[in-house]
């Protein structure tokens, strides 16, 4: 059985399910909990569910620390961008302390952020910086594109033992979806096939796994079949479904809403490119262009990857020759 | 005779020239008016503005107050609730408001918006949207004034939740160990976004004053009524002086009241925004505590006692806010008549 | 009768009972001898240590002097210079020494080395290497204790030079404003690697504490004589008292000597490094004030005065030193016997 | 006309030329400049040569605000990872401001930091985190491999209107190497063909240069042509000069000293695959393994890449069949 439900709904039902499960986990970030009317506060307690200063540095190293000694702290950080001033926690402490200490320590904690917020926010709030986060071991990385997707992979960040930075694409917050009842869980490292095809393989990413299964649809009209995979975690990634893909149908196109050589998208067709570089034909990128994210709307449109710029790299990888086999 | 007596019971109040007290109030009055029309354009004008705006209204006697000690190559150094500033440079308001609304006439050509405002001709190099990351900016203005012995100083601008940021602290401390001439301006309006600031200052908690935090720098630490120019202007003169006079920086809290809420409200596009009520209604349902803080409107609060002690008459005081209203009027048609920019520009200006 | 008036003259280090006095003297003993052999290791065996090795020696009285008052489940957390904590918590030195020798019985099986010691068992849950940044973890693990309502106590040390981190300032003030129950001790080393506390502490070049930065967070700041293990013990006890009540965090100075230098010669291998001359000779010619500190070494002090007031024997001075020398030459034997890890062991642990 | 030099003395070289070519570049950083008998300190005085407390964030946002307004700063930040700790300052504002201000301003900085030092420093001290500051427009990154271009490209940095990161590999401190006299400048964005060969293309950066030319050493002794490409900016990057090369040789080795998805590495085999696709028969990346960087000499050492891995995987790239030309 499964209900609908709005994304940003189905991270909240998660974690308040997994709060109700685990009194270890404890949930705070800026402007939250705010009043003793707060449902979460009512729930779960003053102890538990905090508001926090401007702080990030202390409130992620304060997260690390908490987890480090038994608790499981989620730190609401709002906008990715946001880490960027704590960053050293984020990538060389969070990830780093079991391994120092010979696997004696862990550190569950989640950490929460939207990002790629295209509504205007100019150079600073609109970024998706996910690429700095990849391949840092002992780290994980997820970015759901669906409510059940956000659901289930909440569930299992807040029940990892490995700190997970768990992004949500702002501009999903609101969509709405199919999301299974009760316990749901979807494990981090697998990726999705939104789609099936055998033309073509579209790996896109958060909110461009929505325009690449709309281009899809679009593209299915003019007899292209396109599959959609949407790697659902960036780490660990997995590259087996991706490669999989790719070598049926010898044809990729990675969509990514961050500029060409900072997207996971240009990692993805590293690995494409060890493991299949025999099988493709041919592989464009539809990342945003080469410059910070502009105020202005038709400058902010152009810079960023839609719809239309991923039809067009379809058709002109599919105009490429095949490889013979 | 009145003028005399008042000479001798507030002293500090009457070494303020009487032009400059019109100036004062004359730049109060722009401000207000400038923030006003942002705030009505979300709902005249749906969809012009995007992104998030934050307004001044509120922080008038502190904006006008600090900078009516400016000298006229200072530099001035703002977070992205940036407005007020630069009107009080004088950077003319229909480039501003074009900037806002996103378009080709825009300060920054659309590329920065309400958050990014610059004008680095007037001493106004930009804004970060990133909380606190700016005063290291300003504190690094201070450096070049100092490297180049230039003679300006640096005002630097940024609210009570900033004060809770590193780059606050750190900033600080290198400032005050290489007595760099700034003036730090931790302008409390007691909110940072929804949280009052109660809830996350541990010397708010504590019933001390935010100034409190520049002992950790053995530097001067002052807090002064925010709503009332005169006195931030006297609190921050001798801040500045001492900047000028290479003696190092200073932290002045200016205590005062954000009247509009913190942003417009955040909406997924095309969703309509626009500003939502004050927090404290909104979020604490304390609909007392800002109809005190309103009570102690500064850009009303100054009319009066201007009226009152004679410095400006009813007359000189309308000739003001009718012109200042018409100059926004004239920027709003100014920018709504700017065009868009091109897309293909959005790769422009990446590299110098 | 001596006694007596010794009581009357000097209350507070009289209500230190005699076996603790010993059992302070034997920890001190202990870590100075760690740090010594340490240090011989890399000219008696070199290319044993690798990397950056930091030593606690000078710092033995407020590390013991602090955690004299500490509760059996009570968090420790220091920064990278960690060696002499965990000597303190009963962490077998061998595995300690095992750990700066990379060895595979070593505490993190020759994963973390000297810089990132960590005995959870003991409730010390390791360092970080990055300056500042586990003044954070330290104040979760109080959150930790808060939340789960467990009456721990969280000690925090970290140096002069990570109070000018960005971390430090975020996480007192988070702490105060929770009331976590937690002692800040800022280990007044003198010393940020080859940077005298001077030249980048705005308290200290205005000649105030440092402990005047407790002010920004209007909590309690201490500054104590950091050679005098007992007056450290009276000072964080109260700091303790107020932690374990429920009122929150304070901060204390302590204010000492580092007796060697930062830590050994950075070198590119195969190079060989071992520990140059402390700074106030190597790099600022000031053979004096290294002199003179190294007069105030706590140990010897604290040995001194014991024997003077009675509260140790020599006899029994000496075999506390005996004992603790043993216990180290075992360690380095040990050590150095303890294989290697295999080079494939090097991907487990990367994730729980 | 050229001298032989030590690395890190070219790197001062170019500092001291700059600063005396230009009195608006100014250098400070931790550590540094303590005293009155400093050398820095006599040539330049004391306002242009400072000591900075440990305070990233303030120093490098110093700096962005000092570059605004008219300073050319060298920011001095020691191990790379220390800027993790102001990471918002390096990827987040100085390569922003500019553009958020339409052009009005530039932001003229250098941020100078070693990395990767394989020394037994440990999880924290020893990383490759340049892969965090790619793609950021606006951004510049380098990584010199040998004196000379470690003179030429701080020369240049120096001189470049816009942010850049200086990296230089901290293994590499005391190599020698000839660098040319008087005023030498290395273009940004240009890599530079190392060894020129024929059957094999192998792109390495940094440390790794070194090890590939030593292996392009013994292939030769095995009758193996390897070409070897050391990119020298990692933004912008010379995609060109590296897809000429992967175009005539068809076989493709990257070594990075960084682990496999956090390497540049990853994002250079993306360029390949979309711009040489057809010409590549395979491609293997010789990366740092997916942990931390352990302490204990034997797991240090194979965790990093090194010579035998870089000469095995040629051997493997060459055993695969050539692509149909
Ligand atoms: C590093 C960082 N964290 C969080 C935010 C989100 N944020 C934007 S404005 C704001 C409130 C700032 O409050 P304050 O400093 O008091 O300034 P005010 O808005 O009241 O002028 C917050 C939390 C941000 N922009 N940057
Ligand atoms: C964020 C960061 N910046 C710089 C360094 C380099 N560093 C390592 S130890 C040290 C000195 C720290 O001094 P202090 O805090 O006084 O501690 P002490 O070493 O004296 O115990 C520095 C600058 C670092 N490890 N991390
Ligand atoms: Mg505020
Ligand atoms: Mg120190």
């Amino acid at each position: 059985m499964a209900k609908e439900m709005i994304y940003a709904d189905a991270i909240a039902a998660a974690i308040v399910e997994e709060m109700q499960r685990d009194p270890n986990v404890v949930f705070y970030g800026q402007n939250m909990a705010l009043t003793e009317r707060d449902p979460m506060l009512q729930k779960f307690g003053k102890e538990r569910v905090r508001v926090a200063p401007i702080s990030e540095t202390a409130e992620i190293g304060i997260g690390v620390g908490a987890a480090l000694t038994g608790l499981r702290p989620i730190v609401e950080l709002w906008m990715s961008e946001f880490m960027l001033v704590a960053f050293d926690q984020v990538i060389n402490e969070a990830p780093r302390l079991r391994y120092m200490s010979g696997g004696q320590v862990s550190v569950p904690m989640v950490l929460k952020a939207g990002y790629g917020f295209c509504a205007g926010w100019a150079g600073q709030h609109s970024n998706c910086i996910y690429h700095t986060m990849m391949g840092i071991p002992g780290l994980k990385v997820v970015v759901p594109s669906t409510p059940a997707d956000a659901k289930g992979l909440m569930t299992a960040a807040i029940r990892d033992d490995n700190p997970v930075v768990y992004l949500h694409p702002y501009m999903l917050t609101l969509d709405k979806g199919e999301v299974p009842d009760g316990e749901y869980v979807v494990p981090i490292g697998l990726a999705d096939i939104k789609r099936t095809g055998s033309d073509v393989t579209i790996v896109a990413i958060g909110w461009m796994v929505k325009k690449a299964l709309a281009a899809a649809e679009r593209l299915a009209a003019q007899n292209i079949s396109a599959e959609v995979i949407d790697p659902r975690a960036l780490a660990p990634l997995d590259v087996a479904t991706i490669v999989n893909s790719v070598k049926k149908t010898g044809k990729v196109v990675l969509v990514d809403q961050a500029p060409r050589q900072s997207s996971a998208a240009a990692v993805i067709a590293g690995e494409i490119a060890e493991h299949a570089v025999g099988s493709v034909s041919a592989l464009r990128m539809v990342t945003a262009l080469d410059a910070p994210i502009p105020y202005s709307e038709p400058l902010e449109n152009y810079v960023v990857p839609n719809e239309d710029k991923i039809v067009e790299a379809v058709r002109s990888v599919m105009a490429q020759e095949a490889v013979a086999a | 005779m009145p003028h005399k007596i008042a000479q001798r019971s507030a002293p500090r109040k009457q070494q303020v020239r009487r032009d400059q007290l019109a100036w004062m109030y004359t730049q109060m009055v722009r401000i207000r008016e400038f923030e006003e029309s942002v705030k009505r354009t979300f709902i005249e004008h749906p969809g012009v503005i995007r992104g998030h705006s934050h307004l001044g209204d509120g922080a008038e006697a502190s904006i006008v107050g600090a900078l009516s000690t400016r000298h006229p190559t200072d530099f001035v150094m703002p977070s992205y609730r940036c407005h007020g500033y630069p009107i009080v440079l004088g950077t003319p308001l229909c480039n501003m408001m074009a900037e806002v609304f996103g378009r080709k006439d825009g300060l920054c050509h659309g590329f920065g918006g309400s958050m990014h405002l610059a004008d680095p001709a007037r001493y106004f190099p930009g804004t970060s949207g990133m909380v606190g990351q700016s005063i290291a900016h300003a504190t690094g203005a201070a450096l070049t004034a100092q490297v180049k012995n230039s003679g300006q100083i640096v005002y630097c601008f940024f609210g009570d939740g900033a004060s809770k940021q590193g780059a606050f602290f750190e900033s600080l401390n290198m400032a005050a160990v290489w007595k760099l001439p700034i003036v730090y301006v931790l302008e409390n309006n007691q909110y940072q976004a929804y949280t009052h600031f109660r809830l996350e200052d541990a010397n708010a908690a504590a019933g001390d004053r935010l100034s409190k935090k520049a002992d950790a720098f053995s530097m001067p630490g002052a807090t002064v009524d925010g709503t009332d120019p005169v006195a931030v202007r006297t609190v921050i003169a001798k801040a500045a002086k001492r900047a000028r006079a290479g003696q190092g920086p200073s932290l002045v809290e200016t205590k005062f009241y954000r009247l509009s809420a913190h942003g417009n409200l955040i909406t997924v596009p095309p969703l309509p925004t626009q500003f939502p009520e004050h927090e404290a209604v909104a979020v604490y349902g304390n609909r007392k505590e800002f109809e005190q803080w309103k009570a102690k409107d500064p850009v009303k609060g100054f009319r009066a006692r201007l009226l009152k002690d004679g410095a400006l008459s009813e007359a000189a005081a309308r000739r003001i806010e009718s012109a200042a209203h018409a100059e926004v009027e004239e920027a709003v048609e100014f920018a709504l008549a700017s065009p868009l920019p091109a897309p293909e520009e959005a790769l422009e200006y990446v590299y110098a």
